[in-house]
């Protein structure tokens, strides 16, 4: 884990920095067991700072949330650094969003937090329900101790661990400026079966799944807005020239929506999870996102967020592609 | 452009071939009902003058802004109407066509569900035209300049027109020599004109041509930009051999270690090269070259203690260090000539070419019979494998005379057994001219041509299939099943189906009249080009009719058998053509570029470059842009070398960038229409 | 009307006798308890928490048609609410009850709204009173509410364990609960003081609170200060906090063209969406998260109780459990208390 | 709208035809005079390149039982490339879509040059035939302004 004393000590190196204007870690949450997203402009903030299994956020989303309103004329724009922590999953998003030409390399300070695995806070409360004073989770071996309101309990790792988590290929940054920790080996696999389950039942049977789903979007875009890849200055389902899916809220838009969410992530998505721990009514977003990541994987044997050198999976093909549904 | 939609709609009849099936009168009272929609009529013929005049007066008198016309293809009359329009002020591209034609009543016979369908492909224009916008026509440079790729003689006379129309030509053959197929026949039909004769001096005009830039063993690599400002990359082989020292004089062919052991290719191997070799004694430029596949010294680096041809030559041209040279230039205009083959016998095996060496092919006859043969013009059966060359003392054994000669029409023609549906076109002609000329060579042969028909439809072949009839040829009615040997004959055995009567045939010789094919390689141009090809695999024109000497892509046009099977003038004739049309680009000197390209809405494009990495053309870069105080990137398109395709605006996430009467706003309507179930 | 009792095993059979109205209860649908029309008393979950939606989705549907038309036809064809008939909310908790009251000053303002105000005279809300906290965010005996509250009710049920205790409040929940009368049998005496009982005991449990005395006077001075790019700096905008707000009731109103046809509709909206604000010209006068997220909070604690004279807020403690981010209203609002 | 059975269903299938191949060779079978059913109604693009996957989800939704997207065989796109961009697009979103509930019968994609003027009519009748067999499209579909 974490030494978090040096990581406050790192923290206060960077944005002690002249070129860094902001840092981007986490605090403790105002309730309970949950962490929170820090946004660190100087060395006083540093000794909120945090990194714990309760540190779910990618913070890769805020690099390209920011907001640039009309700037006053004769103001310049504060082109300094940006030092940002990322676990293993969330170095991804740095990586793809550099692919995409969201900025260069040389604009960010990468903090990197190998990381063993983060919580499911839904797990979390279930299990511990109620507990408002400031609880802490830490890892210790295959457990977490979690402790609040005077009493400490021990759980195993497994049971509380986001379903990310338990089929983590990159536990390590893929890319950073510094490490805060050593790196830790990769420890669990992914072979889609979750989403090779659902492949194999009827069609009636996967939309009687979906369509239970859908049904319950309310379109609040939290998928959207915490998905570190969905950054457009208009998002199309915004627009209104021309109306891609209607406002409404019923089963057909919210299948358009959902479908327009989920291609867009093809071959971009880097599987942080977050569109589906945001989720207010529980829609599995990442068995959507799976989907075309596990056929991405397959047919053109491509993993979005490896490599800043790499082609947009849809902007490139290949003459062999598969095309055997093809008339 | 903002003003309010004044749509009017016109639908034809086309006499009865829309009529008939499409309930017209029904369509345009459901067009009428449409939104937007002012005037909705029907005439027998819109693209007539009068049809066109009732849209012009609608503009003039109605104040139409937008029109609908639902008849034809676009393909076929888009650029009519789009006339029409702008004949009295309206923009072109205020224009959208419903095809209920071709994709209508010519392919469906129920008149209610065909009219149902027109209806809906109506208002799938209509609401399409209501949101289309103006487009400006950009005119380009054109470069004075044209490639020809191919020096057949389709080749030649294009570049011998452009040429001498005052414009820089480039022309490029792959092979040592120009010529082409032309430079191998002996005699012409039905004229009998020598080949070498009327071919020669136009081979000696184009390396002379002050305008012609000739680039012999030479083979294009690259080609990119558009019409009017292609790049193009040629890669000039090396003969090894230096040509502005070389001069022709042949020691060293005589003197090569290989020599007469080397198939010489322009006699389709009936004859003997060396591996420095001219093809053939009229080549064009007359410069040796030396074969690296067969070349001694350059395959094996040794031959014997020093190459005999560099001690042979005494300009001292030979030089086995010679590198391929890449030259880049730029064209205004492409025209591909790229000929034919000749099909394969072998594909045929029932009539044992290959195994008989008495079964010749039609173009190898065309060799014994020339006098600048490798039998000197004699017709006799060629001694295949065997050396020509024989060593001192040695009897020559003299080869055979035949007495009875047959002919089969249609090898590899007309044939689907072969792939093949196509009539060749030249064969039942050259087959008769062959035959002539073996009565001529051999007065007391007898010569049988096995045909499935005669085919003289040119000028002056008609007459001449007589006169060779007169001659005492015999034509036998029927496709030969198979040839075997009995004795020191050949058998030929076939069903006569004039007569009904199956019979073996007695020969010496046969000669098989093999037909025209697609070049095998033809594929290199395809990808230099993205020519398409028509389902015999020759390449395909812009029209089959309208525009036979014309590609999809502008710029780029056809010329001679590489678009089909041509006898000589029909080659000719469309070298010409396609040089005229190259000519009109670049004496007018500007060509009007894509008006339907993309663009980017700079205020909501993100930059992500997935449109830069996708354009074929490269016509999309990333700019740095100031948005409201901060740097920002998005991309930005050239518009003269965008063609638009518009894949960039189906890769772009955010619809920033889109295409140009292609745009979302513009097409989703019409699956809205057309999605809608009756 | 007196109290009645009814008893959990008699529920069932009330509930289908309910369901001859359009009937909403809160149902599961995976781990999510949202209110749906019932049809089966099966589907019903009257254990549970809180919804994630509020029920205002009932009276304030998150899209409806408000009228149909044809292009070039001046005649429209408007929603008749009145066909939806007479409508029960079952079970919903007193904070959301209550939301809906403060959500009816807007629209029986200076314009009276048709479609909501004819579909809430349409509907009988039937309460479940909080006998433990819904979540430890709850936070209503802080903004003017209680777990047992009766406001805008018109019965009240009362979990005592093997039944549930049925208060009813207004002749209307007196009609509807003779509906089920035959389910009902009279309570007992003590049982009103045993409700009494558990009320006190859940107020006792609500772990959270604030004191609002003065917060609404001190936003407005707090306009340009640095808290409110503290408190939004982790905000991303999404619409979880509003939409699942009971008592933000901000709408869109769209077209929705067919060809030649169309209807109007109204939709919810949301003030943390950038859009909400953003001019045809291109100017945004909130053009961050921070000037929303003030608004937000502004909006319930200073204008609509400067206007309405009420809290826009009822403690339900749903944008604190759902917010993403753990952005937590009660944390604001206690930097305004603060600054 | 008359319930239909499966016998008397008629589809409604919604084409993108790129201009150079597949819309001339629906020209082609036009002159022709080849016959095939009258289920398909083409939107006319330059290039399949334009076609975003998400058309096929408006067409899906707007009521469209089946969406064919024709474009030049590989290889031979007038525009070099985008058949090769529209094959990666269409082979995820079917897929996806087959993930959904929505039978792959319903998004359909052939090769179809400007010579195969009877190819196109094959294809036209294999579409129509697949959508017939699956039924109408009912998964997602616009419930088309319902109150």
């Amino acid at each position: 884990m974490v030494d978090q004393a040096k990581l406050r000590e790192v923290a206060r190196e960077v944005i002690s920095r002249e070129d860094v204007r902001l840092l981007i870690g986490y605090r403790p949450g105002t309730y309970g067991f949950r962490a929170r997203p820090a946004f660190v402009e100087s060395a006083e903030q540093v000794e909120e700072l945090v990194f714990t299994p309760a540190c779910v956020s990618n913070l890769a989303s805020y690099l390209v949330l920011e907001e640039k309103p009309p700037l006053p004329r004769g103001a310049e724009p504060d082109n300094r650094k940006v030092a940002v922590m990322v676990k293993g999953c969330d170095s991804r998003a740095l990586v793809q969003q550099m692919v995409e030409k969201a900025y260069e390399r040389d604009h960010l300070v990468v903090l990197g937090i190998p990381c063993s695995g983060v919580v499911d806070m839904a797990r979390v409360e279930a299990r511990f329900p109620g507990v408002l004073s400031a609880g802490s989770i830490i890892r210790e071996g295959d457990d977490f101790v979690l402790s609040f309101d005077g009493k400490t309990e021990k759980v195993p790792a497994a049971e509380l661990l986001a379903d990310k988590c338990k089929r983590c290929r990159y536990p390590t940054p893929l890319v950073s400026d510094i490490m805060l920790d050593d790196e830790v080996e990769r420890f669990a696999e992914d072979d889609f079966s979750d989403i090779a389950e659902l492949e194999g039942k009827s069609v009636e049977e996967k939309w009687a799944y979906w369509a239970e789903k859908f049904s319950r979007c309310i379109r609040c875009y939290s998928c959207r807005n915490v998905c570190p890849m969905c950054y457009c200055e208009d998002c199309i389902l915004d627009r209104l020239k021309p109306v891609w899916m209607r406002r409404s809220v019923d089963i057909s838009e919210n299948t358009a929506f959902h479908i327009s969410r989920a291609y867009h992530l093809a071959g971009r998505c880097i599987q942080c999870g977050e569109c589906a721990r945001v989720c207010p009514v529980d829609i599995p977003l990442m068995e959507l996102n799976r989907k075309f990541y596990k056929d991405v994987e397959e047919l053109y044997d491509y993993e979005p967020g490896l490599s800043t050198e790499a082609t947009p999976l849809l902007s490139t093909f290949s003459v062999e592609d598969r095309e055997d549904f093809i008339l | 452009m903002n003003a309010r939609p004044k749509i009017g709609v016109y639908i034809c009849h086309c006499g009865i071939n829309i009529a008939a099936t499409v309930d017209v009168e029904e369509v345009v009272r459901f067009a009428s009902t449409l939104p937007d929609v002012v005037v909705a009529r029907n005439y027998s013929y819109m693209c007539s003058d009068p049809g066109q005049a009732l849209i012009t007066e609608d503009i003039q008198n109605m104040g139409l802004n937008r029109v609908v016309v639902a008849s034809c293809s676009p393909r076929m009359h888009e650029p009519t109407f789009r006339k029409t329009l702008m004949s009295v002020g309206l923009n072109p591209y205020f224009l959208e066509m419903a095809n209920i034609r071709e994709q209508c009543s010519w392919v469906h016979e129920d008149r209610i569900a065909a009219t149902e369908k027109a209806k809906r492909l109506v208002e799938s224009a209509v609401v399409k035209v209501r949101r289309l916008e103006p487009l400006e026509v950009k005119e380009v440079e054109v470069e004075p300049s044209c490639l020809i790729i191919g020096a057949g003689i389709a080749g030649i006379q294009a570049a011998l027109d452009i040429a001498d129309a005052g414009f820089k030509v480039y022309l490029v053959e792959k092979t040592p020599s120009v010529g082409g197929h032309m430079a191998q026949l002996d005699k012409t039909f039905p004229t009998l004109d020598c080949s070498a004769c009327i071919l020669t001096p136009k081979m000696v005009d184009v390396a002379n041509h002050p305008n012609i830039e000739l680039l012999t063993y030479s083979q294009v690599e690259e080609i990119s930009g558009y019409v009017g400002n292609f790049d193009v990359k040629v890669r000039k082989k090396s003969r090894f051999v230096d040509v502005s020292k070389c001069t022709g004089c042949g020691a060293c062919a005589e003197a090569c270690r290989q020599a007469g052991r080397i198939p010489s290719e322009f006699d389709e191997g009936l004859g003997m090269r060396s591996c420095i070799y001219l093809p053939f004694p009229q080549a064009v430029p007359a410069k040796y070259t030396i074969d690296k596949e067969t070349c001694l010294f350059l395959t094996r680096g040794k031959c014997g203690d020093s190459p005999k041809c560099v001690e042979a030559c005494e300009a001292g041209a030979i030089d086995f260090e010679m590198k391929d040279e890449m030259l880049e230039f730029k064209v205004g205009t492409i025209i591909v000539a790229t000929g034919f083959d000749v099909f394969d016998a072998r594909n045929k095996p029932e009539y044992g070419y290959g195994t008989y060496p008495e079964v010749v092919t039609a173009l190898e006859f065309e060799r014994l019979v020339s006098a600048s043969g490798p039998y000197g013009g004699k017709v006799v059966i060629p001694q295949r494998g065997k050396k020509k060359k024989k060593k001192e003392g040695e009897e020559e054994e003299a080869p055979r005379v035949p007495k009875n000669i047959t002919f089969i029409q249609c090898v590899g023609s007309r044939d689907k057994s072969v792939g093949n549906e196509y009539c060749s076109r030249v064969c039942c002609m050259y087959t008769a001219k062959q035959a002539h000329l073996a009565k001529d060579k051999i007065p007391d042969a007898e010569i049988t041509i096995f045909y499935m028909d005669v085919r003289a439809f040119g000028k002056g072949y008609e007459e001449f299939y007589d006169r060779v009839r007169r001659e005492g040829i015999r034509y036998i009615r029927g496709n030969p099943s198979e040839i075997f040997r009995r004795g020191d004959k050949l058998v030929v055995r076939a069903e006569d189906t004039l007569t009904a009567t199956p019979m073996e045939h007695e020969t010496d010789m046969v000669v098989l009249s093999v037909g025209l094919m697609p070049r095998s390689d033809r594929r290199e141009i395809i990808d230099l080009l993205k020519l398409s090809s028509s389902p015999d695999q020759f390449y395909l024109e812009a029209h089959p009719k309208l525009r036979p000497v014309d590609t999809a892509t502008d710029g780029i046009f056809l010329a001679g058998a590489c678009q089909g099977p041509k006898d000589i003038p029909d080659a000719v004739g469309q070298a010409k053509g396609a040089a005229s049309a190259a000519m009109i680009l670049m004496a007018s000197g500007k060509v009007k570029v894509e008006a339907q390209t993309s663009v980017v809405d700079e205020a909501t494009c993100r930059g992500c470059g997935f449109c830069v990495e996708i354009c074929p053309y490269s016509a999309i870069e990333l700019v740095e842009v100031n948005r409201m105080g901060w740097p920002v990137k998005v991309a930005r398109v050239n518009e003269a070398l965008c063609k638009g395709c518009g894949a960039c605006a189906a890769a772009c996430l955010s619809g920033s960038i889109q295409q140009r009467s292609f745009r979302d706003l513009q097409i989703l309507p019409q699956i809205e229409v057309l999605g809608v179930s009756d | 009307m007196a109290d009645k009792i009814l008893k959990k095993d008699k529920a069932a059979e009330a509930l289908k006798e309910l369901s001859k109205f359009r009937l909403f209860a809160p149902a599961k649908s995976d781990d999510v308890v949202l209110f749906r029309q019932i049809e089966d008393p099966a589907e019903a979950c009257l254990d549970y928490a809180n919804s994630t939606v509020p029920p205002k989705k009932v009276v304030f549907p998150q899209t409806e048609t408000l009228f149909r038309f044809k292009l070039g036809n001046p005649e429209l064809r408007e929603k008749n609410v009145e066909e939806e008939g007479t409508t029960v909310i079952f079970g919903l908790r007193p904070c959301d009850a209550r939301a809906m009251s403060i959500v009816d000053n807007l629209f029986s303002w200076d314009y009276e709204d048709p479609y909501y105000l004819k579909r809430r005279e349409l509907t009988t809300l039937v309460g479940m009173a909080c006998v433990t906290p819904p979540s430890v965010n709850c936070f209503c005996a802080s903004v003017g509410g209680e777990p047992f509250g009766t406001e805008n009710l018109d019965l009240l049920l009362v979990d005592m364990g093997e039944e549930y205790l049925v208060k009813v409040l207004t002749d209307k929940g007196g009609k509807l609960a003779e509906t089920i009368g035959s389910f009902m049998e009279n309570a007992p005496e003590g049982a009103a003081a045993k409700a009494e009982e558990l009320a006190g005991a859940a107020r006792e449990a609500l772990s959270r609170s604030i004191d609002t005395s003065g917060i609404e006077a001190k936003l407005p001075a707090l306009w340009d200060s640095p808290l409110w790019k503290e408190v939004s700096a982790a905000c991303l905008g999404c619409g979880i906090c509003t939409y699942l707000c009971p008592t933000c009731h901000c709408f869109d109103i769209q077209d929705e063209v067919e060809d030649a046809e169309g209807r109007r509709c109204r939709m919810w909206d949301s003030c943390m969406f950038r859009e909400y604000t953003l001019h045809a010209s291109g100017h945004n006068p909130r053009p961050t998260r921070k000037e929303r997220t003030r608004n937000r909070i502004s909006h319930k604690y200073s204008y609509f109780p400067g206007k309405f004279g009420v809290i826009a807020c009822v403690g339900c403690g749903r944008c604190v459990n759902l917010c993403p981010v753990n952005i937590d209203i009660l944390e604001i609002l206690g930097k305004v208390v603060e600054a | 709208m008359a319930e239909n059975t499966r016998e008397t269903f008629e589809p409604n299938i919604v084409a993108f035809l790129c201009n150079w191949c597949s819309y001339a060779g629906a020209d082609l079978a036009g002159t022709s005079r080849i016959h095939y059913p009258s289920n398909v109604k083409v939107v006319r693009v330059m290039c399949t390149g334009r076609v975003n996957p998400l058309f096929v989800m408006n067409a899906l939704q707007q009521g469209a039982d089946g969406v064919l997207v024709s474009g030049c065989h590989p290889g031979d796109c007038h525009y070099m490339q985008g058949n090769y961009y529209a094959r990666r697009r269409f082979t995820l979103m079917r897929r996806f879509l087959e993930y959904l509930g929505v039978e792959p019968a319903r998004v359909r994609m052939s090769w179809v040059s400007a010579s195969e003027g009877s190819k196109w009519k094959e294809v036209v009748e294999e579409v129509v035939e697949g959508v017939k067999a699956v039924g109408p499209m009912d998964q997602f579909k616009r419930r088309q302004l319902n109150w």
